[in-house]
């Protein structure tokens, strides 16, 4: 036992004190706590520009006040989504403004008859089957109540992409707690936010199959 | 298992498939696979190894030249219904992360495979081997992934799939109801790809509740069977046939005993 | 300043002997760990598993691992809330071989699944109809129980025990100790009857199917009773090896003593109510089925009804009349029979709830399914047992595992 | 203040602690699993708009409407077209899996020279302007030495567009040599021409018979007929009885209603005994026997020669003699010479084998049942097909040269005096080639549709004749066995990609006509064979030119369907609107004007000595029936393409495990076979032949006749991709050749055989 008394006096001289250690403990907690909350999400997202800042307002204006003018629906119940090309050029075979974007559009996309590589914001993964016409036609519900009013913005928000998944960030939502609603005026998108709704609307979750392929 | 909604109408996708008319000439497997992105490998022939929703059995009646018989027996899953009638299919119940679940609404059993982690459990709960895994990595020489499904997913390795009934169509086909503004599917508004594709018209599909359905109608003949009723794994999955063998061939049965005996003490057992 | 790392007063094997011991397994457990990363970066076709096989070696390695883990809960449960002091003697040793085992179980498991990523599914999307759902759960709680239960024990490695901190921890938790055994007890009796309702509940394979109690098929109830009279035989056997190996007396002989006389009389109300329950499977489930007792166990190339009666009699009956007998299990070498037989037995018992279950035709124009595992699959089986004979030699070497070593080897 | 190691540690646990607090591990978690889920190297294919475009499947003659679903030029699909007049929405697997081919590692992608040597795989990517001036030039040389009848052609087809341009060509530049390979209903097409005086095939209204008595018809195997033969099955109540003569319980045997096993080779015989039931018992067609055939009793010509008529003929086949040659019972030859003849609209098919065409007194003989029967025109008959008329342009002008190269006798010996009807004789080429002294008579061939390394019996033999051809050219859209061995490619499209209008298919009991159309653009350098003919036409100049006004392939096929073109564009086919003329008085060309039971023309000018008679001398396979006990017989499967091109990977994915295993063929044999030769379930053994031998597995299978060895057809290609070559074994390749004297023809149904445990 005298061994063991001799060894802790002896190491008590060469060891740092309990408060150096609580304050090493501090340091690697606040630290890690900051690049958890701040540093994270910088690095998780990558920030993309859309290939053109599109305006909505005019187009809305234009259109006759329907999302449906160009996002429409195909007659075998199929949502057609963003505008193709040709969709396009139905009006801008030639500039109608001399607005910079649209000068653009048409050199870089209806000039080279490209497709303009939209990001879309809420892109679900390729096993989700998503019904618009179950939710605009069977439920009559609104554009805005899933995408926000993204009918009166006048340019494009930005896109985060999550590095990881691939996925938009307006899946999982802005805030990584998933608090508050988008900015967008929207909802979340993950299937944990079609769920809550589902529940509240229907009764039900709903079944795997009603949005998985 | 999710619960079944209580303000909808059930419904229950069935098949009924005719072994008299059956040929075996294999278009309902390459309709299927065509149409479910189910991908294939340089060497098929181990049929343990080999990928796909729907295969077909060849039986004999085990008689001699010239007296030999055979029958094909197309196997797709079976959509249990489960002991009971409930939804608590073989694998459903067996699945831990409910990626394999029973739809309430159709009857159909489903399987996501983003969900499946790949634990094979329902592998081994289902008696039909309906239930395939991706040992590998999907691959598509050249340029085949041109004709790939946008209906359909494709799988990635390490994860379970199956038949399902082509329920991909049965969404599109609800798509253009409500878009059409109409409550209900008709019967040919969704048939799978194999009853579809089956050129001598073997293979009916259809909604078993339903009086105006064909399969309605078939699946109550007399010569209408399952496949391994006994285990009372309640597959929708029928079959006729008016060869008494290959009645025998669907099921096991002790010495003694024979098909329309069972099938009656069962029914008696039932209706008790 | 240098403390000794061997515990005080034990006499251990030179470093050198040892190192090259270490070694020796250390290649086995590196072939394993090579195959293990084979495996989670090709996938799963580096099995021989198939569509037929969805379940083979590694399954029954897990089942036959938790079944001989057994010992520790059941040692547990005897030494802190039976109350059987003898036991004292082994308990440190059944918790190091429990936790061997467990983790192993874990490991495999882990190995087991298609997509090792989306592991943590089965926690988080859990299906409760499952009894995957509750092993999994269950395996997890208990493997941290047994860590906990674990931990005590290496803080009582001589260096450890110097820091004050660890010397506490280590002392108070020796005081709530009971507290975690009777949960572990409890995690037990669950997780071993899930085990069994993995197969049991089998209702579209007739070879596996039971009927129950309520939820629980019948393979519930014999899956934990099994565990529980085998696990304490492993725990024998396991501790007879060590002796053997380090040519000393570890424990006392009255520990075997009660250990084998409680093992034994378990293994015969088991092996009683087994055969009763493969009675009513063969008269009565089976054939309402339609399957006839003999359809199992013919047209190949294996199952003989051979393997029934290994089962039941000669690894169930045998070594059960053995131990409950007096002069069986005061005879030394019909004791190690005895155990060895009982562990071959359960071992047989998963190895054809698991394998047999999947050969077995359903249809009646169906074959045999024959299955032959890799040399990936084996040495990812045998990985355990390399990394057991490891930490167990670590075990030994440093920590006061054998609480009567000194004792029972005077002047060494 | 003292850092040591346990301030580290400490830093670290305050790192761990704090992270625990953090999104990071968890969104981590979950983001990895996602991941996961859409692994970058899984694909996801992009939607878009779906559109449905009717279209006719050509990869093999059966004509059957399809509907190709696409999205953004991409084709996702192929489905039957319902209501379709050729099979009602009935595919066979190969349509529906099309797509495999269109996108798969087979097809070739431009036009390509050889390398290295002959059948090295080596190739050289080339304009299409230097691959037309290659043939150009080659063509241009042999036509200024005088020898533009020593270029040939071989056509996988006779009738269409294609086949009529090649031969407008061949005929401008010089060369009589335009070859069809040979189908299983030469025979039968044959007898027609022969019997009613009818070129053009045999229409059987399946839709309409009762009782379908067919005999080795490979009609739910894999015949080029799928989808009209299933579209008819389809419709099948129970009283229509189907009744398969065949040695090989087949899928078609299996689904009959009746399977009657008939020794191989002897079905011409079972006719005539069937026949001789059908005489003796009165139970012909007295209508149309008395008033509308001939040769049915004894009769003398011009000369005054006595020749013996149909009755005296079948005298000579009791049901006992034909039950010991075909190893039936007698009853059950007069039981089923009873239930045909006396069914309402009884039909007698004959033609779609897996084993050859047969023979054309096998033709003739089964022709004769349904004349008695007196079902010719008739609803649930047979009705006469003419040739596709759409196409005939006006004859043109040629030069001296040219017409000294068509007036050269045919390099296949087709229509020369020992084969005076035959119109293609594939089959003789490597013969003639091999047993000629200098050059080969063959020194450029062009081959179109057809593969006939992979195809034709005893295909070793081709392959040397090929070897001695200097220059061979492929058409093939796909690199398939000839393509291997040519020198110059210069692909045609995928049938997807490209417009092809489609002749009556053979079978069929009315004219329907298909337009192929092009379902997707081509992202490949690939070029209609119909275009190139016509450039290569062109870049001669001159009359060969001017012998093709069209600017290209689609202007041509515009100007040729004329009206008919507005309706295929829209319907996607084409059908005659005049009711069929159901008279017998009109139906026979023949020099009596009556259907002959004896076709005079086929004996006329052939010298025969014993030309009266059909003769049926059915053992004659080449080979010692000591040291080849066994006799191999080819069968094929819906499931395994057996023609020209091969499987698609889905097929192959099909096929069973009984079929192949590894790369490993089995045959079927009879268990009792088996035992007789030491061989079980499995075994390794050595099939042995006149032709050559294989490495092959054995299956035991109770439905194939012992004394057989049943190997499927289609197998042990070598060309095409990994995914289709090296499996198994081509059956053809161990059946030598057998000539049939009346025609000509190849009539090997099958090969001596002898089978060893390897």
């Amino acid at each position: 036992m005298s061994t063991q008394t001799d060894n802790q006096t002896a190491s008590a001289g060469n060891r740092s004190s309990g408060w150096v250690i609580f304050v090493f403990f501090l340091i690697g907690f606040v630290a890690s706590i900051i690049s958890g909350w701040v540093a994270f999400p910088k690095l998780l997202y990558s920030t993309k520009q859309q290939p053109i800042d599109f305006n909505h307002r005019v187009h809305v204006e234009q259109m006759g006040g329907q999302c449906d003018s160009c996002h429409y629906f195909r007659k075998d119940g199929s949502f057609a989504g963003a505008p193709t090309l040709e969709e396009c050029i139905s009006c801008h075979s030639y500039p109608m403004s001399d607005d910079p974007n649209e000068m653009k559009f048409i050199e870089e996309y209806v000039n080279q008859e490209k497709e303009v590589p939209w990001l879309i914001y809420a892109q679900q993964p390729p096993c989700v089957f998503f019904s618009h016409a179950a939710h605009v036609k069977g439920a009559d519900m609104q554009c805005q109540t899933c995408h926000g009013d993204i009918g009166s913005s006048t340019s494009l928000r930005q896109y985060q992409e999550n590095r990881i998944t691939g996925y938009s960030r307006d899946i999982w939502g802005h805030s990584m707690l998933r608090l508050g609603e988008p900015d967008h005026g929207g909802r979340h998108q993950k299937m944990n936010d079609c769920a809550e709704c589902h529940l509240k609307q229907t009764g039900s979750k709903g079944n795997c199959f009603q949005c998985h392929k | 298992m999710t619960q079944q909604p209580q303000h909808t109408k059930t419904k229950r996708y069935g098949m009924v498939i005719d072994l008299d008319k059956c040929t075996g000439c294999g278009a309902c497997m390459v309709a299927c696979y065509a149409e479910n992105n189910v991908p294939f490998k340089q060497d098929e022939t181990d049929k343990l190894l080999s990928l796909n929703w729907l295969r077909v059995m060849k039986i004999d009646n085990g008689k001699q030249f010239p007296e030999t018989e055979i029958c094909y027996i197309p196997m797709p899953c079976m959509q249990c219904d489960g002991e009971h009638m409930q939804g608590h299919s073989p694998c459903v119940s067996v699945c831990p992360a409910v990626a394999t679940d029973y739809d309430y609404p159709t009857g159909i059993v489903s399987q996501i495979y983003t969900r499946c982690f790949g634990c094979r459990y329902c592998m081994a709960a289902c008696p039909y081997h309906a239930r395939k895994f991706n040992w590998w990595d999907p691959k598509w020489p050249a340029d085949m992934k041109n004709y790939l499904n946008p209906d359909v997913s494709a799988r990635m390795r390490g994860v379970v799939e199956k038949c399902s009934f082509c329920f991909h169509r049965y969404q599109k086909a609800r798509d253009k109801a409500y878009v059409e503004g109409r409550k209900e599917l008709g019967e040919q508004d969704y048939q799978t790809a194999c009853a579809q594709a089956c050129p001598a018209g073997a293979i009916t599909f259809g909604d078993l509740k339903n009086p105006d359905h064909q399969v309605y109608r078939l699946s109550r003949d007399k010569n209408a069977f399952r496949l391994l009723e006994r285990l009372n794994t309640n597959p929708k999955v029928y079959y006729t046939s008016t060869k008494d063998w290959v009645h025998r061939s669907a099921d096991n049965y002790l010495e003694g005993e024979s098909p329309e005996q069972v099938r009656k003490a069962r029914k008696a057992a039932a209706t008790h | 300043m240098t403390t000794p790392a061997i515990p005080e007063g034990v006499e251990r094997c030179p470093t050198r002997q040892f190192a090259v011991w270490l070694a020796v397994v250390g290649v086995v457990l590196l072939w394993g760990v090579y195959a293990m990363f084979l495996i989670w970066y090709k996938g799963l076709n580096q099995t021989g598993m198939n569509d037929a096989y969805g379940f083979a070696l590694w399954i029954w390695a897990d089942l036959a691992v938790i079944a001989l883990g057994g010992g520790a809960f059941f040692s547990g449960f005897l030494a802190y809330i039976i109350g059987k002091k003898e036991l004292k003697s082994i308990i440190n040793y059944a918790v190091i071989i429990g936790f061997i085992c467990y983790s192993s179980a874990l490991l495999i498991l882990a190995l087991d699944i298609g997509q090792p990523l989306r592991g943590w599914f089965i926690f988080w999307h859990a299906n409760v109809h499952s009894m995957l759902t509750e092993v999994a759960f269950c395996l997890s709680c208990y493997f941290a129980v047994l860590t906990i239960e674990f931990i005590p024990l290496v803080l009582e490695n001589p260096k450890l025990n110097r820091i004050p901190f660890l010397h506490h921890l280590s002392h108070n938790l020796h005081e709530v100790m009971a507290v975690f055994a009777a949960t572990g007890v409890f995690l037990s009796f669950f997780h071993q009857g899930s085990l069994g309702g993995v197969a049991g509940v089998l209702y579209g394979r007739p070879f596996a199917y039971r009927e129950g109690l309520l939820i629980w098929p019948w393979t519930f109830f014999l899956f934990t009773w099994s565990a529980a009279a085998v696990g304490p035989c492993f725990t024998m056997l396991v501790t007879w090896i060590t002796e053997k190996v380090t040519k000393k007396k570890l424990v006392r002989p009255e520990t075997y003593q009660l250990l084998a006389k409680i093992s034994g009389w378990m293994l015969l109300t088991y092996i009683i109510a087994k055969i009763a329950d493969t009675w009513y499977w063969a008269a009565v489930t089976a054939p309402s089925k339609g399957f006839a007792l003999m359809d199992f166990y013919s047209n190949n190339p294996i199952y003989g009804i051979w393997i029934l009666i290994a089962e039941l009699v000669i690894c169930g009956v045998v070594p059960a009349l053995i131990l409950v007998s007096q002069k069986g299990r005061q005879n030394k070498n019909l004791l190690v029979t005895a155990a060895v037989l009982a562990v071959l037995g359960i071992c047989i018992n998963r190895w054809v709830m698991v394998l047999q279950v999947m050969a077995a035709p359903l249809l009646p124009f169906q074959d045999w399914y024959m299955y032959m595992p890799t040399w990936q699959e084996v040495a990812t089986t045998i990985l355990p047992v390399a990394y057991g004979l490891i930490l167990i030699s670590l075990a030994y070497r440093y920590l006061p595992v054998f609480p009567h070593e000194k004792e029972l080897n005077p002047g060494r | 203040m003292k850092i040591d190691r346990r301030c580290f540690l400490s830093l670290v646990v305050g790192g761990a602690v704090g992270t625990t607090l953090t999104p990071v591990p968890w969104k981590l978690t979950d983001d990895i699993a996602i991941w996961t889920q859409n692994w970058p190297w899984t694909p996801v294919p992009e939607d878009g708009p779906n559109k449905y475009v009717k279209s006719v499947c050509t990869q093999c003659p059966g004509g059957c409407g399809i509907v190709a679903r696409t999205i953004k030029n991409r084709a996702i699909k192929i489905e039957g077209q319902p209501d379709h007049p050729v099979n009602n929405g009935s595919l066979c697997p190969k349509a529906i899996s099309a797509t495999q081919h269109l996108y798969g590692p087979s097809r070739i992608q431009e036009p390509m020279k050889r390398a290295g040597e002959r059948g090295q795989g080596k190739w050289e990517k080339i304009s299409w302007d230097e691959a037309i001036a290659t043939v150009s030039e080659k063509l241009a040389e042999l036509r200024t030495k005088g020898k533009p009848h020593e270029v040939a052609c071989i056509s996988d087809t006779d009738k269409g567009s294609v086949a009529y341009l090649l031969d407008r060509f061949l005929r401008a530049y010089g060369s009589p040599n335009f070859i069809r390979t040979p189908t299983s209903l030469d025979a039968q097409e044959l007898s027609l021409y022969l019997s009613c005086g009818q070129q053009g095939s045999i229409g059987y209204d399946l839709k309409n018979a009762d009782f379908i008595l067919s005999f080795g018809c490979a009609l739910m195997d894999g015949c080029d007929a799928a989808g009209q033969i299933m579209s008819a099955y389809a419709g099948f109540d129970q009283k229509v009885q189907l009744v398969q003569i065949e040695p090989r319980l087949s899928d078609t045997a299996g689904r009959a209603s009746k399977w009657i096993a008939a020794k191989p080779g002897t079905e011409g015989i079972l006719a005539l005994g069937l026949g001789h039931v059908i005489v003796r018992e009165n139970l012909y067609n007295k209508d149309f026997v008395n008033n509308f055939s001939a040769g049915f009793e004894d009769w003398q010509d011009e000369s005054g020669t006595a020749h013996p008529g149909y009755r005296s003929m079948v005298k000579d086949y009791s049901p006992d003699k034909v039950a010991e040659l075909t190893g039936l019972s007698s009853q059950a030859i007069e039981s089923l010479a009873r239930s045909f003849v006396r069914a309402r609209r009884p039909i007698a098919v004959s033609g779609y084998n897996s084993t050859g065409s047969g023979s054309l007194d096998q033709a003739l003989a089964i022709f004769a049942l349904n004349a008695l029967a007196g079902n010719i025109r008739k609803p649930g008959g047979i009705t006469f097909v003419g040739e596709p008329d759409y196409l005939s342009w006006t004859e043109m002008k040629i030069d001296k040269t040219a017409s000294a190269g068509n007036q050269q006798p045919r390099v296949d010996n087709a229509g020369s005096g020992s084969y005076p009807h035959a119109r293609y004789l594939l089959n003789q080429l490597p013969r003639v080639i091999k047993d000629a002294k200098a050059d080969a008579p063959v020194q450029a061939l062009l081959v179109a549709g057809a593969n006939p390394l992979y195809t034709m019996t005893d295909n070793k033999a081709a392959a040397e004749a090929f070897d001695r051809i200097p220059f061979i050219v492929s058409f093939s859209a796909f690199m398939d066995e000839t393509a291997k061995h040519a020198d110059l490619l210069l692909p045609h499209p995928h049938f997807l990609e490209c417009y092809q209008d489609v002749p009556t298919p053979a079978g069929l009991p009315e004219t329907v006509i298909g337009l192929s159309r092009p379902v997707v653009k081509t992202s490949y350098d690939v070029r209609h064979t119909g275009d190139v003919v016509i450039q290569i036409a062109k870049s001669f100049g001159g009359f060969i030119e001017n012998a093709f006004p069209w600017k290209d392939y689609e202007d041509f096929l515009q100007k040729s369907l004329s009206e008919k073109w507005k309706t295929l564009e829209k319907k996607g086919y084409w059908t005659e609107a005049t009711p069929q003329d159901t008279t017998w008085s009109e139906a026979f060309r023949t020099p009596s004007g009556k259907f002959e039971f004896l076709p005079r023309a086929k004996f006329a000018g052939t010298g025969s000595a014993k030309g009266q008679a059909l003769v049926f001398d059915n053992l004659s396979l080449p080979g010692d029936a000591k040291e080849l006990p066994l006799i191999l017989i080819p069968y094929t499967s819906a499931r395994i393409a057996h023609g020209p091109v091969a499987n698609t990977p889905f097929m192959t994915k099909t096929v069973d495990a009984g079929v192949i295993r590894k790369n490993d063929v089995f045959v079927e044999i009879n268990p009792r076979t088996a035992e007789e030769y030491g061989l079980s379930q499995g075994d390794r053994a050595t099939l042995k032949t006149p032709a050559g031998q294989a490495r092959v597995r054995v299956n035991l299978f109770e439905g194939v006749m012992p004394g057989l060895v049943a190997m499927p057809a289609g197998l042990g290609r070598t060309g095409f991709s990994e995914y289709i070559a090296g499996k198994g074994v081509n059956v053809y390749s161990l059946i030598p050749g057998v000539e049939d004297p009346g025609s000509g023809l190849n009539t090997a149904w099958g090969a001596r055989a002898s089978l060893a445990k390897a």
